[in-house]
């Protein structure tokens, strides 16, 4: 196996580089996938010059992720959620010892009376600032790097957060296994749901130009652009739901009480 | 030598993902431990988002985000940022400013510079990829949890000679 | 609501899946319905786009209304639905609705409490797979390849064998090692031509610069090997018989037909779509190379199958030789071997999905997994035997079922391109499929120690009055395994006796195509 | 040409029995319905055929299609019933309803098991049987051709012990390895060489195809050793092997339906894919027809060296078959014809010597023929409907036998083959050196010391020995009726 495994891993490495001589110069703005070929202009340069005029977002990236190729990232999304769902569907296990109903000390062979008062202060108050930070990311995503996989990711760490310094049934306390699976569901449902609103308005799937009939002073413009949060949002959700959900179930075997 | 000015150095980065890829694969292939092998396919996803980041990027750019003014035109605004992009482009390349004399007829026509903003599409598709990435390692890592809840060990070869005998919790 | 149908045909199951996460959680019993009518509304869609592009010609979908003049080709996605995949929407949703019948109380058996997430997985598998079919991007289609893979994983980890999960760790490592090189692939493509559209990728290389450039060629080989990985083509297999044999049986009658095929469909896609018949078969010119490889997957995964001792674990090796025909097929380089194996890809899902519900049938009723552990099963599960009968018999390649036919359109195209070997490979595996099920089909009739002499004795018709009426029907399985099954017998007949138009409709996909296209056989 | 009537009458002929199996299925308690619905479908299957016959020999033919798009773009599943088809069809549906008599009898003797089973696919049987006598192309012939072999395998197998299950083993191996792996690449050959027509209505098949001898003659022996039920060696094992199957089986199936339907797809080879003009052309008919000369002396020889009775009688088939086969490939008209007959005149002598077999078993248990000392004294009719049976497939007047061999042996003088018609000659003499020891056996020896002597006669069953006495009479009739016969066939070969 292990000669093999080097053989394969040279050949596929030959094969790989083969080819690289024939790539365009690293960082050559006119290589066929940045400047285009001949009368084919890439699609990238089409996003640089019209995405401000097709949807109001100077992120050139979170247009081009939750407009443009907002297809794409709602499957993304249904990824993220499989992979919660099939985690729980792996895991889970719904028998075994009942879970202490009272927070234990994460760790009782250091001293840890200090240790929790120290962590649990600092978390106490760092928590909130993340927390906060994690709705900024995600409703800025139009104008920074951003967006809902980020700003979900760090709203799903604080409350992993939570776990680490208290234990998870803490977390649990604040985050239940309803709750998270029913957030996973409802990310997903408000970004398939701005799809099947224009659906319903006799337009294509995520086309959310049409959407400007049914939101209050907006243009169709504009109604991509806010559509764009909106959608972010569910992601937000859905990232935040799921990343908890992966971190409750393999911290803790399935079972969801106290960790290793 | 003339090897290396030819086809390595102009094209470093795309080397390097070639190798850290040729990493991620060997360990997923020769690799006894199971964790081990999702450390090698962990590096082996990087070394894809590296290739495609590696296509996206244009010398002297900057990242994809046009300066935003609300109340200003569209115009304006794209020459603002052209006019960044420009600066930036001269400090750091200097072949490159006969080119970007070349386009500015596009500047004209869009009002924005495309030579001046990376690439944006890599970096949507490898979001994509990161997420993928990350959701496949989580229920990898399920996996081998629930193969340790039921042979006791993350070690191929324990596990397999585990199966053969059809001991105990292992149901053939 | 008509031109909604592309996207309509895969957000039925997504929503399936979200509402069986938020309602179902609450109560099981509200699962199944919500899975049903999510993939009744599915199937009503294939047929519906099924019937519209065989009247009218392929559908394009832009999604997000990406598609107005100024906007060039390939910004937004594009959803395509032509002939070919039309086809292939119909079987999957098929061969969905059918096993979500089939799954009907059974799916949570082997863990009750996650009945749900069985059907939510369930129904995200068939938006992966229905979005794979439909999509005309390249990149989207790794997305979707993920989102099926991801829920195929955990689906087959979810059974309660211990093996089971070891088969989907290593599923699981072979699969991202295939989605990857799939993915670098895109990436050789998108460095070349700038897009991810396939239509768009293909237009620009069909510029005969492309014809030698080494990226498109490690792209092409790329792609090609990633999807050999996930159908399973011969040196690359190890993944699947384990996985598909040690799963809850409701995961593979839905896995074991639709997976591989799929892929297939992927590896004809990409090479009509976006490489091009002309550039693959001509430029490159390995069509003999891969032929070969076909039939040491089709000798190999029968060869291998009759060395098996448990009737999954054939069965999927049979898979293995079955991919081996489709992939051989489609490299005939001509007419009748792409017809052939498209063919084959829709007879081949039905016919996997006969077996796999009859086999789990039988496994289920002797709590056996071994071939010679099916004695007398016959006398017992007569429908279930015919069933199974079908299956094998569609499997040998008799008239009339689909597999009859398919074969034939394969043999065609083997005769007309000269390549020996693929036929003789064919008609081999022919006969090994027959021995491998009579030797099947006399266990289940004969027992495995028939008497040393016939006993003129045993008047059988007397015994007969006195059980009454349980003898016939009896020892069948409950009616939402044995019907589902039934049905699916009907199709591979029905599929086979009314061949023409199907195969009239995937002539129609391949038109104008070069060197694969109706023109190169006009007769 | 041929007028051509269209009409469904085939298609319900086919269907009749194919209808009734369901039938008997459900009547599998009311042992009585089960078996009047056999022979009601019987019945209906002959009258069907009966009221095709006057269309036919008037000259026409009838066509039907039932799936237009059945093979796609291959061929449709048509009918065409013409000269050829129709006899095969009356030999089959009329030896159907006597052998159904029989079966009950045989069966009901000896009870076995698994009695409805055995109705219902026998039935099914016989509808593939027809099904090849009526194909009108060579999908549809190939489709009843596998249908056959399969339907067969459990009547084969019935006694589901070991013997059965190695005769069963042989029976599907020979049989289907060969037609998937000879016939089916043969028919595609064929398909693609014709450009897309497999039809057997007009000329033949391959008559303006562009085709070497080479090319001709590999498909011509993949197409007679893939219809390996014709027997030609070497796969011809399987025939022997089939005889573990009840004798009703053996008896109408392999000597009459099963290996008939071999033969009968060999003669639509010759005849209606390549065409007896292109074969001439080619000339590697005489490839064919060595073989089949050799099977002949062969197959005779073995016959004589076995003591079961059955496997002498399957030997004895083998031959018989051979006989056929070399008729078609001596490609004149009088050895095409008298194949044809053969058909037909071996069909109802042979039938009779199962019959004859099997009533001896249920009568006596006995088995082989060294048992048969005596018989004659106890068993008469039995004895003498079998001497009438094996006259006729020797060739000894009156009966019919006698006429086809004529025929046969007229053919090969008129194709100038003096060597072959000399394998005919000598292979009647060896037919006669094999089946009358029998015969002298059972009348002139005396029964063996040890058996009790069994004063009177000792019949089996009425319900056997009925249709041994029929069809012995009808092997005699044929001798002094055969313008039917030779109407049809004539129809076949150009009216000469």
């Amino acid at each position: 196996m292990k000669w093999f495994g080097l053989i394969a891993t040279v050949f596929t490495g030959i094969l790989l580089l083969s080819a690289v001589p024939d790539f365009a110069a690293f960082g050559d703005p006119d290589s066929p996938a940045n400047g285009g070929l001949g009368d084919h202009p890439s699609v990238s340069q089409y996003y640089i010059t019209d995405t401000y005029t097709d949807t109001k977002v100077p992120n050139i990236v979170t247009a081009v992720l939750a407009d443009y190729r907002g297809y794409d990232t709602m499957f993304e999304t249904v990824v993220i959620f499989a992979a919660g769902i099939a985690i729980f569907a792996i895991l889970r296990s719904f028998s075994g010892p009942v879970a202490p109903s009272h927070p234990t000390a994460i760790d009782t062979s250091v001293e840890g009376d200090h240790q929790r008062i120290i962590i649990g202060t600092t978390c106490r108050v760092i928590i909130p600032v993340i927390q906060l930070f994690a709705l900024y990311v995600v409703a800025h995503g139009h104008h920074s790097p951003g967006g809902g996989f980020q700003g979900g990711v760090i709203l799903g760490a604080s409350f992993i957060l939570v776990a680490l310094a208290k234990d998870l049934s803490a977390a649990l306390g604040r985050f239940s296994e309803k709750r998270y699976l029913a957030l996973g569901s409802v990310g997903i449902l408000i970004y398939a749901g701005f799809g099947l609103l224009c659906v319903a308005l006799e337009r294509n799937f995520l086309d959310y130009e049409i959407l400007h009939r049914i939101m209050p002073a907006t243009d169709p413009i504009m109604a991509r652009s806010h559509s764009m949060l909106g959608v972010e949002v569910g992601v937000a959700f859905t990232v935040t739901a799921i990343m908890f959900a992966i971190y409750a179930n393999l911290s803790s075997k399935g079972r969801l009480e106290q960790g290793f | 030598m003339e090897f290396l000015n030819a086809s390595v150095i102009p094209y470093f980065n795309y080397w390097i993902y070639v190798v850290l890829m040729m990493i991620g694969l060997h360990a997923m292939i020769t690799k006894n431990n199971l964790i081990k092998k999702l450390i090698g396919m962990s590096i082996f996803q990087t070394a894809i988002i590296l290739f495609y980041v590696s296509i996206g990027v244009k010398t002297g750019s900057t990242i994809p985000i046009l300066e935003h003014h609300h109340d200003e035109g569209h115009a304006e605004t794209a020459h603002a940022v052209a006019e960044s992009g420009d600066h930036h482009a001269e400090e750091t390349d200097h072949e490159k400013s006969d080119h970007g004399n070349n386009e500015h007829a596009i500047e004209a026509d869009h009002g924005i510079d495309p030579d001046h903003f990376a690439n944006p599409l890599p970096h949507v598709l490898m979001l994509t990829a990161i997420v993928v990435g990350v959701s496949t390692l989580g229920v990898a890592l399920a996996i081998s949890q629930s193969i340790y809840k039921d042979f006791g060990s993350l070690e191929e070869n324990e596990i397999l000679a585990k199966i053969k005998q059809g001991g105990p919790g292992v149901d053939v | 609501m008509s031109e909604q149908l592309p996207a309509i045909i895969l957000l039925a199951p997504l929503f399936g899946a979200l509402l069986t996460g938020l309602a179902g959680n609450r109560d099981h019993r509200r699962c199944f319905p919500i899975l049903i009518s999510a993939l009744a509304v599915s199937f009503g869609c294939a047929i519906a786009l099924l019937v519209q592009v065989s009247q009218s010609g392929p559908i394009d979908y832009f999604v997000g209304g990406w598609n107005t003049e100024r906007v060039p080709l390939g910004v937004g996605i594009q959803l395509r639905i032509d002939a070919l995949n039309a086809l292939l929407l119909v079987v999957i949703t098929t061969v969905a609705l059918l096993t979500a019948v089939y799954s009907f109380r059974r799916a949570g058996e082997e863990n009750t409490e996650k009945t749900p997430q069985f059907y939510m997985l369930f129904q995200m598998l068939c938006v992966g797979l229905l979005g794979i079919t439909v999509t005309a991007d390249a990149f989207n289609l790794f997305v979707l390849v993920e989102v099926s893979s991801l829920t195929s994983y955990a689906l087959v980890a979810m059974g309660s064998k211990s093996r089971g999960t070891v088969a989907a760790f290593n599923y699981l490592i072979m699969g991202t090692v295939g989605a990857s090189f799939y993915l670098l692939g895109v990436g050789y493509l998108y460095m070349q031509t700038g897009t991810l559209n396939m239509a768009a990728i293909h237009e620009i290389l069909a510029d005969p610069a492309f014809g030698k450039s080494s990226t498109v060629f490690v792209a092409f080989i790329l792609i090609l090997v990633g999807v050999w990985i996930k159908m399973a083509f011969f040196p690359l297999y190890g993944w699947l018989p384990n996985a598909y044999s040690y799963c809850p049986s409701t995961t593979s009658c839905l896995l074991a037909p639709l997976m591989t095929k799929v892929s297939v469909y992927v590896m004809i896609r990409v090479m009509l779509s976006i490489f091009g018949a002309d550039w693959v078969f001509q430029s490159l010119g390995w069509s003999h190379t891969v032929v070969w490889l076909a039939v040491i997957a089709i000798l190999a995964g029968s060869v291998l199958a009759l060395a098996q001792v448990e009737l999954k674990k054939m069965l999927c090796y049979l898979i293995v030789a079955e991919v081996g025909y489709m992939v051989g097929g489609a490299w005939l380089a001509n007419h009748w071997g792409m017809v052939g194996a498209i063919y084959h890809i829709l007879a081949d899902a039905f016919m996997t999905l006969c077996l796999f519900i009859a086999a789990n049938i039988f496994i289920k009723h002797c709590r056996a997994d071994r071939i010679d552990q099916l004695e007398g099963l016959f006398k017992r599960m007569p429908l279930t035997s015919t069933g199974f009968v079908v299956g094998a018999l569609a499997m040998i390649g008799v008239p009339p079922t689909a597999g009859f036919f398919s074969k034939w359109y394969l043999l065609r195209g083997g005769i007309e391109s000269g390549q020996w070997g693929y036929v003789i490979a064919l008609l081999v595996s022919s006969l090994v499929n027959a021995v491998l099920f009579f030797r099947i089909i006399e266990i289940a009739y004969f027992g495995k120690n028939p008497a040393e002499s016939h006993d003129h004795a045993h008047d059988e018709d007397s015994h007969q009055g006195q059980a009454g009426e349980a003898t016939l029907l009896g020892g069948e399985g409950r009616p939402a395994t044995v019907i589902p099954l039934l049905i699916t017998a009907a199709i591979v007949i029905l599929l086979g006796v009314f061949n023409a138009p199907v195969v009239e409709i995937i002539q129609q996909a391949l038109e104008g195509m070069p060197v694969v296209g109706a023109a190169a056989a006009a007769r | 040409m041929d007028s051509v009537v269209h009409s469904s009458l085939p298609l319900w002929a086919c269907l009749a029995s194919l209808l009734a199996a369901p039938a008997i299925v459900l009547f599998r308690r009311e042992l009585f319905l089960r078996e009047a619905t056999t022979f009601v479908a019987a019945f209906v299957k002959f009258g069907l055929v009966l009221a095709m016959l006057p269309i036919i020999t008037s000259g026409k033919v009838i066509e039907f299609t039932l799936v237009e798009g059945f093979g796609g773009v291959v061929a449709p599943i048509l009918f065409r019933v013409d000269g050829l088809g129709m006899l095969f069809a009356l030999v089959a549906s009329s030896l159907w309803i006597v052998t159904s008599l029989y079966a009950i009898g045989y069966m009901r003797g000896l009870h076995e098991h698994s009695q409805t089973r055995f109705f219902a696919f026998f039935a099914i049987s016989l509808s593939a049987t027809l099904g090849v006598a009526f194909a009108g192309n060579l999908l549809t012939l190939y489709l009843f051709y596998e249908m056959l072999s399969l339907a067969t395998w459990p009547l084969v197998t019935h006694h589901q012990d070991k013997e059965a299950r190695t005769g069963g083993r042989t029976y599907l191996t020979y049989l289907l390895g060969t037609s998937i792996g000879f016939a089916l690449p043969a028919l595609i050959f064929t398909w693609i060489k014709s450009g897309g027509d497999l039809s057997f209505a007009g000329d033949a098949i391959l008559a303006s195809a562009d085709l070497g001898p080479a090319q001709g003659l590999i498909l011509l022996l993949a197409f007679c050793f893939g219809f390996s039920k014709a027997g030609m060696m070497p796969f011809h094992s399987w025939l022997p092997g089939a005889m573990v199957a009840p004798t009703p089986v053996s008896a109408l199936l392999h000597a009459v339906a099963v290996v008939k339907v071999g033969v009968f797809c060999v003669i639509r080879v010759f005849t209606a894919v390549f065409g007896v003009d292109l074969l001439a052309k080619l000339g590697v008919a005489t490839v064919i027809s060595w073989i089949a000369a050799f099977t002949v002396i062969v197959s005779s020889l073995i016959a004589m060296s076995q003591d079961n009775l059955k496997r002498r009688l399957a030997f004895s088939t083998i031959g018989q078959l051979s006989y056929i086969v070399l008729g078609v490939s001596l490609l004149s008209a009088h050895a095409v014809q008298g194949s044809m007959m053969h058909i037909a005149m071996h069909a109802f002598g042979k039938i009779t010597l199962f019959f004859c077999a099997g009533a001896i078993f249920v009568a006596t248990g006995k088995k082989y023929v060294s048992q048969l000392s005596g018989l004659g004294k106890t068993m008469p009719f039995t004895m003498g409907a079998f001497a009438i049976g094996a006259m006729s497939v020797t060739g000894v007047p009156p009966t019919g036998g006698l006429l086809s061999k004529f025929y046969l042996v007229w053919g090969a003088a008129d194709a100038q083959q003096f060597a072959l018609l000399a394998v005919y000659l000598v292979s009647s003499v060896l037919n006669g050196v094999y089946f009358f020891p029998v015969v002298y056996r059972a009348f002139f020896k005396p029964a063996p010391e040890g058996e009790a002597a069994v004063e009177g006669i000792r019949e089996a069953p009425l319900a056997c020995v009925l249709p041994l006495s029929i069809t012995a009479v009808g092997s005699v009739l044929l001798f002094f009726f055969p313008g039917l016969l030779l109407e049809l066939t004539k129809l076949m070969t150009g009216a000469q």
